[in-house]
């Protein structure tokens, strides 16, 4: 059913009694051309863009548990293509392209909204390296500015400017950045794969897969052997161990990320606002809700869940930065499972395994990858060629250290971002 | 001749009484770091005994009244209070570190309650006796506390940030008295 | 979170800093080849039962800590110190 | 209205109010909300969606309808509950999301469109045109969306964070949490008994029911008052428990001062709590559920329990003709207390066909349903369908039992899942789903009091045992016993919109609607309907939810499963977790010893991590930061400049095995150096790229003092203890950070030998100390150490005292050199003589970059085995020819400026990703070279020198032609080094 102002007013008069599943809970087939392992985010605009751009239809998205579940359930909803290294550059700039056609493409409003991203700076060497990241952007075909301490006090006349720990020297604007709603997002691609024949599969775990003369033959499930030729891993926190029964043993480690939101408000932020000093972010929702996003808990972990000093971090920066939000009350925080790789980039490849394909790594970047991750990769996966956007996602990266993507310059070894 | 003035880390800061309690600088406490090398951990306990009268401490402990000397981490003991004895040299490494600290007494009824709102560690009549020491966390600075008396806790972080040590605890004396007037 | 330093007893985790797997204790020889260090440096199990990592309590004595924990439950098992005692 | 005779209420002493402007009263011992209902106030909020009208429905925290403003102007805090809002004299209320006022509020025109708002609509819709939704669908969105508004600027009110500890936590005071308490008191193990209410009881204080032979709430006092005596029980009112984290560590909050109406000097508002406990046991209650029938949503409709405790607690009866719609047994007892304290029951409605009710002198239904509402602003009438037939009845309070929901929340903050326990037709906690929590009362499902008393004391025996305590079981109080009767009745049915989540208007026909679309599973149905995402997280409506969602997918509620539970219980400020961080308090300040002669000097400061260092020192005349540098640079060059480098890290490393560290943890040789000589080192990270350089001096030959940068010194001192503890345990060597031990200054310029020798108790000369060597020297008696070493290029020195005497020193230095002709420097000057020099800092070492890019691939020493990276330095991507490698560029064209972060293009390409060649670093304007200086990367950059090149800055639209050069710009010999 394609949705529209007229059926939204047909069925409001009808009271809403005709509306239909906006996919199918199909029983497993045999035997599937492709099977995407993973119903999230990236797992679904995969399936999507096989059958919308490859043709490929015959395909199995298995889901553990229900789809967009993992971190496309639970994120900060920022999207933004904002990143300096080749590698990064282009892939999140097509991204961000595909993010800025996607609800009519999809004809699922995901509330994408591109009400900006500002990265603070707050010395001269930040100023500096700020202006080297909003070339590059610019260099890509995106758009950045550099703002000086009046043009963010224009901006953002909420934050202080006076008495703040670490004095705000200016910003880097990106004005196609901003947000989206995150389940609308794994939604909206479901129901464009649903409809294109794509058998979604929840409840359905993979317990193993199956390989035959080093090339994949299916895979096993809790509901029973399903086999394929190609199977694309898109599994995030869990790539790990999905890999592991490819006998696979990759450079990722899974971490904890934390964000939280406080009871909705009166609009107040405008942007999405990142402090430079400290690990903290910030936009507000559509609802009103304050969105907070941290970083990592800095160990490893698969709890979903944070700890209460990565939280307390985040709220002393924004007392530092915008204490005028100190009476906002956070209303629930949770955590995501990250699937962290050494020097902060993803891997979008193919394996030691014909047949079988990675798409992992994302460490804190796998929202705003979600349709950019999923058309490249189903490329990869159609052409078995690297998509002109993602041509250095390299698993063998680390180990020639050719084409590390250490946006942080904190070092391409774990535990460092 | 040139002379030059020594100035205590706490120039001008201390000291502060709010409520009930006090917090003091304790200037001019010869501070040493005292690290055994390989395999000579008895002859630097032995050394230090004959030397200065004191026990080696264990780990979260300090021993002596007058002179201590204080756990100071994996591999230091401080002493603090007295010119280290040379023969130390030959069996640990021993480096001057007197300035390197602001060290203020928090005392009075109430002391630990404002230091509750600093550190983490556990500072209950059970788990922290006296000269019991502790290196911690002391409000997003590494720090070391020791137990001197039933209300009395030394505590120390870093020399160059004896202002924001100062600071914190002002607020934390002005929200226990506050909180328990 | 609570680690035991095996030196100051019962800490918050605030106290420490993390630097992952602890098989960091197993450098190899600088000559041990490009699979080794890659391995070493990069490739990781990532365990959701149980694994052996690095803690540093900085904020505290400034021990290197291997704790045994489970990633999942963060259940702690065990803490001993890193110096002197292999992966 | 207020009942007289009812009531643990200070009837004695009246308190002045005002809700919306309008002046009202209540009484001492009120929360807004009773005075509120005490005064008949019904309408007290809208909302969320369809503007609806709303009424207090709990007393509790768990509110989901009066949310209000409390203050007004700079200090006013919104979406606080009513039901939790201590009532103090003059204060001032106003509602929230309703426009022009409560009673009319235009915004309630969404609830006529309501049939085409219906689950999920805004995913269907919006999207055409594709620019409406930005510009115009999405702004007017946001205005309607959100409750109250924040002030608009900071209002200074003080927050503060502690931390706590115990041997055993009990969350929550009322009869299982008392009788844990005085169990667990008397064991003599350190307690705390945190409760959300100002006054502890919980249940105590809301029924009519004895316990040990006196009212509970005298029960609750003497108990209290028991506890007061033990000084191992910490008692903390006003402290809600928020939130279980790992290994028995809970958050919780402390509202201090919202119930004063002037908070005195000193006093945080709320204090967050981290409390570290060996055990914990949650005595948290139940929550009591509504049932969905057409129309439940009008102000008036209420828990029963609430109304009970409005009438048995504050004296007040929220209605003056009450009715009770109910499942279970429990909320008869609201119509037997109002009826026993005169206040009029319209009915008793239970819709059970077998339900008993005794002694009633009111109408009872039995079998009964409320199938309709009426009252726009209030409830006024209800018609009741039954078995003998269908009636309206005239009530302006309808008091309703679903049954209870054990507060399982903090069970669930670690991923637990509650278990279904189909005889309370409720979820109740999972044992271990927290380690080290265990529950009792009615969080556990024990619902009668005397259950509760009996649980509360097994719980904390158990408790003891786990913690090694010897605990005792002592009498346990007589109290009632009735059991819990309750038959699952979720839905009404009907045509009529039924109301699950009050506050986000998900009715039961948006569940339906979402398990028809597919959104069957329990998180879709959440996040596509929005229920349980209100300010109340679902407590009040979330299984009945699960109950409609169940039922319309043919699963039972076990299947269906449960969103998760998450942190916080209740909200909390972001002032109070993030309490201390405002202003100067996020991060520490660090002050070097010079800071005061440097304030005098009037030097503006700059951050340098979490330091203070000057700028630059102006001087009379001095217009722009420029004039200064340039002054401060000619200076050095020409006489003698003094700068602090305190900031630097110092690390004292001694032992046998100090050289074999040091040549281990740098790239380069430092066994080798000879005693009283200063060696440059350069450190890698395992990964092979580079950490940090410095100089090394080695003291004696077993003693060594290394520098780090200021940037690095942390994360210096923390890879050398890696290395020391983990890598190479075997060698013999210990160190300690020296860095605040010592001042230290830098002297330098062609005079600065005599301004040392001005101060210095012996004089130095060449050959006493010659470049790259260092000596013992004394200052007026002071010991301290100086270095030949330059940061500047110039002949320099740095010397270093204890630091008491910095303050001294410094300003010693300044005045000896200002007689020099020379004076102070600041950052800006140091950075310009570095930059000229071709001298790298942390915008040139950014974590990218490689021995190989800097040019020092020389120093990775093959004469060593091993070192720290080198076996990652050797991967040929790190040493790849077209890296970019570090150059210098200088203006060759008509624009002579060229802005740090350019990216570099060959001339004629343009300036896009595909043609980047690399990127400027570092610039500065050097009057010594009369020119704009660069330092940039550049692909194969060292083979390029003599090429022109163009640094494009889109940023703020420069570009320049310039020509690329060796980066050390002046003096390339070296030759004033040796001076």
């Amino acid at each position: 059913m394609r949705f529209s102002a007229w059926n939204i007013l047909k069925q409001g008069l009808t009271g809403n009694a005709g509306w239909k599943p906006h996919w199918r809970s199909p029983e497993p087939k045999p035997a599937y051309d492709v099977i995407i392992i993973g119903g999230g985010g990236h797992g679904l605009s995969t399936a999507y863009y096989l059958a919308k751009e490859h043709g490929i239809t015959n395909i199995a998205i298995l889901e553990k548990g229900y789809i967009g579940g993992g971190n496309v359930g639970r994120n900060t909803t920022i999207v933004r293509a904002n990143y300096q290294l080749p590698g990064n550059s282009e892939f999140y700039s097509h991204s961000l392209k595909l993010w800025e056609g996607m609800e009519q493409d999809l004809n699922f409003n995901a509330m994408m909204s591109q009400r900006g991203v500002i990265m603070l700076c707050h010395s001269d060497g930040q100023r500096d390296a700020f202006a080297r990241r909003g070339n590059a952007i610019v260099n890509q075909g995106d758009d950045a500015e550099l703002l000086d301490t009046d043009g963010v006090r224009k901006m953002l006349p909420y934050l202080d400017f006076e008495q703040t720990r670490f004095p705000i020297y200016g910003g880097l604007l990106h004005r196609r950045g901003g947000s989206a709603r995150h389940d609308a997002v794994a939604w909206g691609y479901a129901r464009g794969a649903d409809m294109r024949g794509v058998d979604i599969i929840q409840n359905c775990e993979v317990t193993g897969i199956d390989i035959e003369n080093g090339a994949v033959r299916g895979v096993q499930t809790t509901k029973g052997p399903i086999r394929a030729r190609k199977i694309g891993m898109t599994v995030a926190g869990r790539t790990s161990q999905v890999a592991a029964m490819a006998g696979m043993r990759l450079p990722i480690e899974s971490h904890v990320l934390q964000a939280f939101v406080t009871e909705g408000l009166k609009p107040i932020i405008d942007t999405v606002i990142s402090y430079g000093m400290g690990h903290f972010y910030i936009s507000q929702s559509d609802k009103g809700g304050l969105v907070f996003g941290g970083d990592l808990d800095f160990y490893a972990s698969y709890a979903a869940r944070g700890n209460l000093p990565m939280v307390e971090h985040v709220a002393e920066a924004a007392m530092t930065l915008m204490p005028v939000i100190g009476k906002a009350r956070m209303l629930r925080s949770w955590g995501g499972i990250m699937d962290m790789t050494p020097d902060g980039s993803p891997i979008i490849d193919k394996t030691h395994v014909d047949g079988l394909y990675l798409n992992g790594g994302w460490c804190y970047g796998g929202f705003k990858a979600v349709p950019g991750s999923g058309n490249v990769f189903a490329h990869l996966m159609a052409t078995d060629t690297y998509h002109d956007a993602a041509t250095k996602f390299r698993l063998d990266r680390f180990k020639t250290g050719r084409g590390l993507m250490d946006e942080e310059g904190t070092g391409s070894q774990h535990n460092l971002h | 001749m040139v002379k030059l003035t020594a100035k205590s880390a706490a120039h001008g800061l201390l000291p502060l009484t709010i409520g009930t309690v006090q917090v003091t600088e304790v200037a001019d406490l010869t501070l040493t770091a005292i690290a055994p090398y390989k395999g000579k951990a008895a002859q630097a306990a032995q050394a230090l005994t004959s030397a200065h009268g004191l026990d080696w401490p264990q780990p979260k402990r300090a021993t002596g009244n007058g002179p201590h000397a204080i756990w100071f981490g994996h591999q230091h003991i401080l002493l603090t209070g007295a010119q280290p004895d040379p023969g130390l040299a030959k069996s640990c490494a021993v480096t001057d570190q007197t300035d390197a600290w602001v060290v203020v007494d928090v005392a009075g009824q109430g002391a630990r309650d404002v230091l509750s709102r600093l550190t983490p560690a556990d500072m209950r009549d059970g788990a922290f006796a006296l000269l019991d020491t502790a290196r911690t966390e002391i409000q997003h600075m590494q720090g070391a506390i020791t137990r001197m008396d039933p209300d009395r806790y030394r505590v120390m972080v870093f020399r160059s940030m004896a202002r924001t040590l100062v600071h914190d605890l002002q607020t934390a004396m002005e929200s226990v008295a506050s909180l328990s007037a | 979170m609570k680690i035991d330093c095996p030196l100051c007893g019962t800490r918050d985790s605030r106290e420490f800093s993390y630097r992952g797997d602890a098989t960091y204790l197993n450098r190899p020889a600088a000559d041990a080849g490009a699979e080794a260090w890659d391995d070493y440096l990069h490739n990781r199990d990532n365990p959701a039962d149980r694994t052996d990592d690095l803690w540093h309590h900085g904020m505290g004595c400034g021990a290197w800590v291997v704790v045994t924990r489970s990633p999942a439950s963060h259940e702690i098992f065990a803490t001993r110190l890193a110096k002197g005692t292999g992966a | 209205m207020r009942v007289d005779g009812k009531g643990l209420i200070d009837r004695d002493t009246c308190l002045n109010f005002t809700f919306d402007g309008q002046a009202f009263s209540g009484l001492k011992g009120d929360t807004l909300a009773s005075a509120l209902l005490a005064n008949d106030v019904r309408l007290v909020g809208r909302s969320f969606k369809y503007h609806r009208p709303r009424g207090i429905m709990t007393a509790g925290s768990e509110e989901p309808n009066a949310l209000m403003t409390i203050r007004r102007g700079d200090t006013k805090n919104p979406n606080t509950r009513a039901t939790v809002q201590a009532l103090y004299d003059g204060l001032v209320a106003d509602s929230q999301n309703a426009w022009p006022s409560l009673k009319f509020d235009v915004m309630e025109l969404n609830d006529l469109a309501a049939p085409f708002l219906s689950a999920g609509f805004y995913y269907k819709t919006f999207m055409w045109p594709k620019a409406f939704w930005e510009k115009l669908y999405e702004p007017i969105i946001r205005r309607a969306a959100g409750l109250g508004a924040l002030a608009p600027s900071y209002d200074g009110d003080r927050y503060e964070k502690a931390f706590a500890h115990c041997d055993l936590l009990i969350i929550g005071a009322g009869p299982a949490g008392l009788m844990a308490a005085v169990t667990a008191g008397r064991a003599g193990v350190d307690v705390i008994l945190a409760d959300e209410s100002p006054r502890m009881g919980g249940r105590c204080l809301d029924e009519t029911v004895e316990i040990g032979g006196m009212p509970s709430y005298e029960w609750a006092a003497e108990t209290l008052s028991d506890l007061e005596g033990m000084a191992n029980v910490r008692l903390m009112p006003n402290t809600t428990v928020t939130g279980a984290y790992d290994q028995g560590d809970f958050g919780a909050l402390t509202n201090n001062a919202h119930h004063l109406a002037d908070c005195p000097a000193g006093m945080p508002m709320e204090t967050f709590w981290r409390i570290a406990s060996k055990r914990a046991i949650l005595c948290g209650g139940a929550l009591e559920r509504q049932i969905a029938f057409p129309s439940n949503d009008r102000p008036g409709v209420m828990t029963a329990s609430a109304v009970r405790s409005y009438l048995n607690r504050y004296g007040v009866s929220p209605g003056r003709k009450v009715t009770v719609f109910c499942n279970n047994d429990d909320a008869h007892r609201t119509a037997q207390d109002l009826a026993d304290a005169g206040v009029a029951v319209a009915a008793l409605i239970d819709t059970r066909d077998d339900a008993v009710v005794d002694q009633a002198d009111f109408p009872v239904f039995t079998g009964g349903r409320v199938t309709a509402t009426s009252g726009r602003l209030g409830l006024k009438d209800i018609t009741v369908e039954h078995a003998g037939g269908k009636r309206v009845i005239n009530t302006d309070c309808l008091a309703v039992s679903g049954g209870w929901n054990p507060s399982v929340h903090l069970t669930c903050h670690m991923n637990g899942r509650p278990t279904w326990d189909p005889t309370l037709a409720s979820f109740v906690p999972t044992p271990g789903a927290v380690p080290g929590l265990t529950v009792a009362g009615s969080a556990a499902g024990h619902m009668s009091t005397a259950a509760c008393l009996a649980s509360g004391q097994a719980e904390a025996l158990a408790a003891l045992k786990d913690i090694g305590a010897k605990g005792a079981a002592i009498d346990l109080p007589s109290a009632d016993d009735a059991p819990y009767a309750i038959t699952p009745f979720w839905d009404v049915g009907g045509t009529g919109r039924a109301w699950l989540d009050f506050q986000n208007d998900v009715t039961t026909k948006d569940v339906r609607q979402a398990a028809k679309e597919n959104y069957r599973s329990v998180e879709h149905m959440k996040r596509y309907t929005t229920q349980g995402m209100a300010t109340d997280q679902g407590k009040n409506s979330n299984v009945a939810a699960l109950a409609i969602l169940a039922d319309a997918t043919g699963r039972g509620i076990p299947e269906t499963g449960t969103t998760t539970f998450r942190p916080p219980y209740v909200p909390v400020a972001i002032a109070a977790l993030g309490a201390g961080g405002h202003g100067s308090g996020f991060a520490p300040q660090r002050f070097t010893t010079s800071h005061a002669a440097t304030d005098e000097r009037k030097a503006p400061m700059i951050e340098a991590g979490l330091w203070y260092r000057p700028s630059y020192f102006p001087e009379k005349g001095e217009r722009t930061w420029r004039e200064s540098c340039d002054r401060e640079v000619n200076m050095v060059r020409s006489t003698v400049g003094v700068c602090d480098v305190s900031t630097l890290g110092k690390i004292d490393i001694k032992g046998p095995d100090a050289g074999a560290f040091l040549d281990f943890v740098y790239t380069n040789m430092f066994s080798t150096l000879k005693v009283g000589k200063v060696r440059y080192g350069l450190m890698l990270r395992e990964d092979g790229h580079v950490l940090d350089d410095g100089t090394t001096a080695r003291i004696a030959e077993d003693h060594f003092v290394m520098t780090t940068t200021t940037a690095a010194a942390g994360q210096v001192m923390v890879h050398l203890d890696f290395v020391q503890q983990c890598l190479r345990p075997e060698l013999d060597v210990s160190f300690v950070s020296t860095t605040e031990h010592w001042a230290q200054f830098a002297v330098a310029g062609p005079k600065s030998r005599d301004v040392l020798n001005a101060v210095l108790q012996s004089p130095i000369s060449d050959e006493t100390l010659p470049y790259m060597g260092w000596c013992d020297v004394a200052i007026g008696g002071v010991a301290g150490r100086l270095f030949r070493i330059s940061f500047s290029g110039e002949h320099a020195y740095e010397i270093a005292v204890p630091a008491r005497f910095g303050d001294s020193l410094f300003r010693v230095l300044v005045d000896q050199a200002k007689a020099h002709g020379g004076g102070a420097y600041g950052m800006e000057a140091l950075n310009v003589l570095r930059i000229e020099k071709g001298f790298i800092t942390h915008a040139e070492i950014h974590g990218r970059t490689t021995a190989f890019d800097i040019g020092m691939q020389r120093m990775l020493s093959p004469k060593k085995d091993d070192f720290i990276g080198k076996a990652a330095a050797a991967r040929p991507g790190l040493m790849d020819d077209d890296r970019e490698q570090l150059v210098g560029l200088k203006p060759a064209g008509a624009v002579k400026q060229i802005m740090p972060g350019a990216h570099i293009f060959e001339p004629g390409k343009d300036p896009v990703r595909v043609n980047d060649q690399g990127y400027v670093t570092s610039v500065c304007y050097s009057p010594t070279v009369e020119s704009v200086l660069a330092l940039a990367f550049l692909k194969d950059g060292r083979t390029r020198h003599g090429d022109t090149v163009m640094a494009v800055d889109h940023m703020r639209g420069v570009t320049t032609e310039c020509i690329v050069c060796d980066p050390v710009f002046f003096d390339p010999q070296g030759g004033r080094l040796r001076g």
